[in-house]
């Protein structure tokens, strides 16, 4: 039993540490402001959630655990917030993401 | 074991997001690197924690969270209004 | 990662820019709280993160605000003397730490002393378990004393320098980021968390790392959260300047004021064996009203740094 | 005052999971310290519907929370897919989607926006969430308005 909640732990650590160094690829190879949040989003959903799983995993029903998923809570209500504020005001700061309003592309084609 | 590999990753997720930080190239790219080497920290820091076996390290954790969310909030306010306190009024800021 | 320190603060002294500069003082003092982790100096790493990357970053930005952006050029005369100053300090650190012993050497001075005292017989004399707490609170109480004076004077500097905040000024400029919808609710959700934490951390300081500095940082990041997002007339309604300037004093006070206690009883100056009957109910008693007030003049204090910075506005 | 008390309730059960003393003196503490924060809060008038929302139904929220997990893990794989690809295959797309008429059902569903990789919400007014996708893909999915059918069911209708 403790073995394969070990195992379990790990590859949710591990798919986690994946999905972050993910993130920072992204933030590093993608072209513009605005794309590069989407790469900052994976590391905040499943790379925090995964890593959290795992130690949660790893630390059984303690009050670890519930310090472990109160963290995960604030970063998850907090995160989108601070990345929607952030993109706000870049949008408001005359920075023009390299895209087309969708609307925009069918009315003219 | 794995918690130093995961600890790895982590560290080198801060290095890349760290030369985003440093590149640019605008402000905001800059922003978006501190907001996410803050995530990054949190993460660190709990699983350097569990790694050293002390989970009073949450506690850190969960003020770097908060530093974090309340630091980036200001930074915006600063830099979309140009000082901490004032604001304009709606219409004006969505001209 | 000691690595990456270097490599950010050389980005720093490289950059033109004050405010990339700013952002990239966050990331250094991000990851100097994480060395400090790694080193197991809990307590330390807890204020570094609350001090360090939090309010000196937001504080920075204010006086950024203040004056301008980008850096004025610098003629090359004033950089030698402003290398050599650097490198003079440096070689003195350098050489200061020649004399030290190495890291975790157990026959260091530091070890011999002091310490064995304090990690062996704070659980006896004082009776909490947190040691740091106990060194800070008890056995160097004078040294802490100290360190709260010299953060109420900072904000009685600010505050002399930007001027008290006038109720006209703040009325004028009333608005926040009420009509950024997502900011406000989460905001919302957010605040009572915070405040809730604050008070945790500040009353379990004798148990994990914590105590009254991270208290009243993270208390005033809460009002600092609210100030932002709701405006300054909604802060100072709630939390008016003038309650916080007085709060801050009443902090020092309080630690002040311990100290005479004990002395009217017959102990040392901030001995708080003579606090209770037992030299332990004392001790408990003086470092949990020691930490109160310098939770509460830290909180104040930072409050009032803010409103000071925030509500300035430079004579065009 | 229903908020109020819910908020201490709740405060209270945070300040026990956080703690994990159970000492006389820190139980007082404890409360007195959630007193003085519902006594803050309600002096920064924070503590209404939008910041304390024990309105949601919370079977709803369960099952809502539940489907956009799985959509997170989705589009997690395929986002990093497109970044580890070579040739960067992504297509930046900006649309605009209508949101419901609430207040907070708009920042559920900005909010979800957001944590669902591929997709951010830059822009939230008068109910018209401005939405930069990665791929056009993920634009054209948003618009067939699945996301938003499910946060209406989440809010109680007024």
């Amino acid at each position: 039993m403790q073995l394969l909640i070990d195992i379990l732990s790990w590859i949710t650590i591990l798919t986690g540490s994946f999905f972050v160094i993910t993130g920072g690829i992204g933030i590093l190879r993608l072209p513009d402001f605005f794309t590069r949040l989407h790469a900052v989003s994976m590391p905040d959903t499943l790379g925090i959630g995964l890593i959290i799983l795992g130690l949660v995993l790893q630390a059984g029903f303690t009050q670890t655990s519930a310090k472990l998923i109160m963290i995960f809570l604030f970063m998850i209500f907090t995160g989108p917030a601070a990345t929607h504020a952030l993109a706000k005001t870049a949008l408001h700061g005359k920075l023009k993401p390299k895209a087309m309003y969708k609307q925009d592309e069918e009315s003219s084609t | 074991m794995i918690f130093a590999l995961a600890a790895c990753a982590i560290l080198l997720t801060m290095a890349l997001t760290l030369s985003r930080g440093i590149l640019g190239p605008t402000t905001y790219d800059r922003i978006l690197a501190v907001n996410s080497f803050g995530t990054k920290t949190v993460l660190i820091i709990a699983v350097l924690g569990f790694m050293t076996g002390r989970p009073d390290f949450l506690d850190i954790a969960f003020v770097y969270a908060l530093i974090n969310f309340v630091g980036t909030i200001a930074v915006l306010k600063f830099f979309e209004y140009g000082d901490l306190g004032g604001a304009r009024s709606p219409d004006e800021y969505e001209s | 990662m000691l690595g990456l320190l270097t490599v950010t603060a050389i980005a720093i002294a490289r950059m033109d820019q004050l405010f990339a500069a700013v952002m990239l003082f966050g990331i250094y003092s991000l990851l100097s709280a994480a060395l400090f982790v790694v080193m197991d100096a809990v307590d330390v790493a807890f204020t570094e993160a609350a001090v360090g990357a939090g309010i000196a970053t937001i504080l920075m930005l204010g006086a950024l605000a203040l004056t301008s952006r980008e850096q004025h050029a610098v003629p090359r005369s004033r950089h030698w003397i402003a290398l050599s100053v650097v490198v003079i300090t440096g070689a003195a650190l350098i050489y200061g730490t020649l004399d030290m012993p190495l890291y975790a050497d157990p026959n260091a001075p530091a070890h011999l002393h002091v310490v064995p005292r304090y990690l062996q017989q704070s659980m006896q004399e004082i009776g909490i378990p947190n040691v740091v707490t106990s060194v800070l609170a008890s056995y160097r109480g004078y040294d802490t004393l100290g360190e709260t004076v010299v953060i109420f004077t900072a904000a009685v500097g600010v505050i002399g320098r930007l001027g008290i905040v006038p109720e006209g000024v703040v009325e004028s400029k009333t608005g926040g980021m009420e009509h950024h919808l997502i900011l406000r609710i989460t905001a919302k959700l957010m605040l009572p968390l915070i405040l809730l934490f604050a008070l945790y951390v500040q009353f379990h300081g004798d148990f994990g790392p914590g105590g009254g500095f991270q208290a009243g940082v993270i208390f005033a990041s809460a009002f600092i959260l609210y100030g932002l997002v709701f405006g300054m007339r909604s802060v100072t309604r709630v939390a008016p300047s003038i309650v916080v300037r007085t709060l801050a004093a009443a902090g020092v006070l309080i630690y002040g004021g311990v100290g005479v206690i004990s002395l009217l009883l017959g102990g040392n100056y901030l001995d708080y064996n003579v606090l209770g009957d037992q030299p332990k109910d004392g001790q408990h008693l003086g470092i949990f009203l020691v930490e109160f007030g310098v939770g509460m003049t830290v909180a104040a204090s930072m409050i009032s740094l803010f409103y000071a910075y925030a509500s300035y506005k430079r004579e065009e | 005052m229903r908020h109020s008390i819910s908020l201490f309730v709740f405060s209270f059960a945070v300040w026990l999971l956080l703690s994990g003393y159970f000492e006389s003196l820190l139980l007082v503490l404890g409360l007195a310290s959630c007193a003085f924060v519902v006594w803050i809060a309600r002096r920064q008038d924070v503590v209404d519907h939008e910041g304390h929302p024990m309105h949601l139904r919370p079977m709803r929220w369960i099952l809502y929370l539940i489907w956009l997990i799985g959509e997170i893990v989705k589009s997690n794989i395929d986002v990093a897919k497109r970044v580890w690809s070579p040739k960067l295959p992504i297509s930046p797309t900006l649309v605009k989607v209508p949101a419901d008429s609430d207040e907070l059902r708009q920042v559920i569903y900005a909010n979800s926006i957001t944590l669902t990789p591929g997709t951010v919400s830059i822009d939230l007014t008068d109910a018209t969430i401005t939405v930069h996708a990665l791929t056009r893909e993920g634009a054209l999915a948003l618009e067939t308005g699945e996301m938003a059918r499910r946060v209406h069911g989440v809010g109680r209708a007024e």
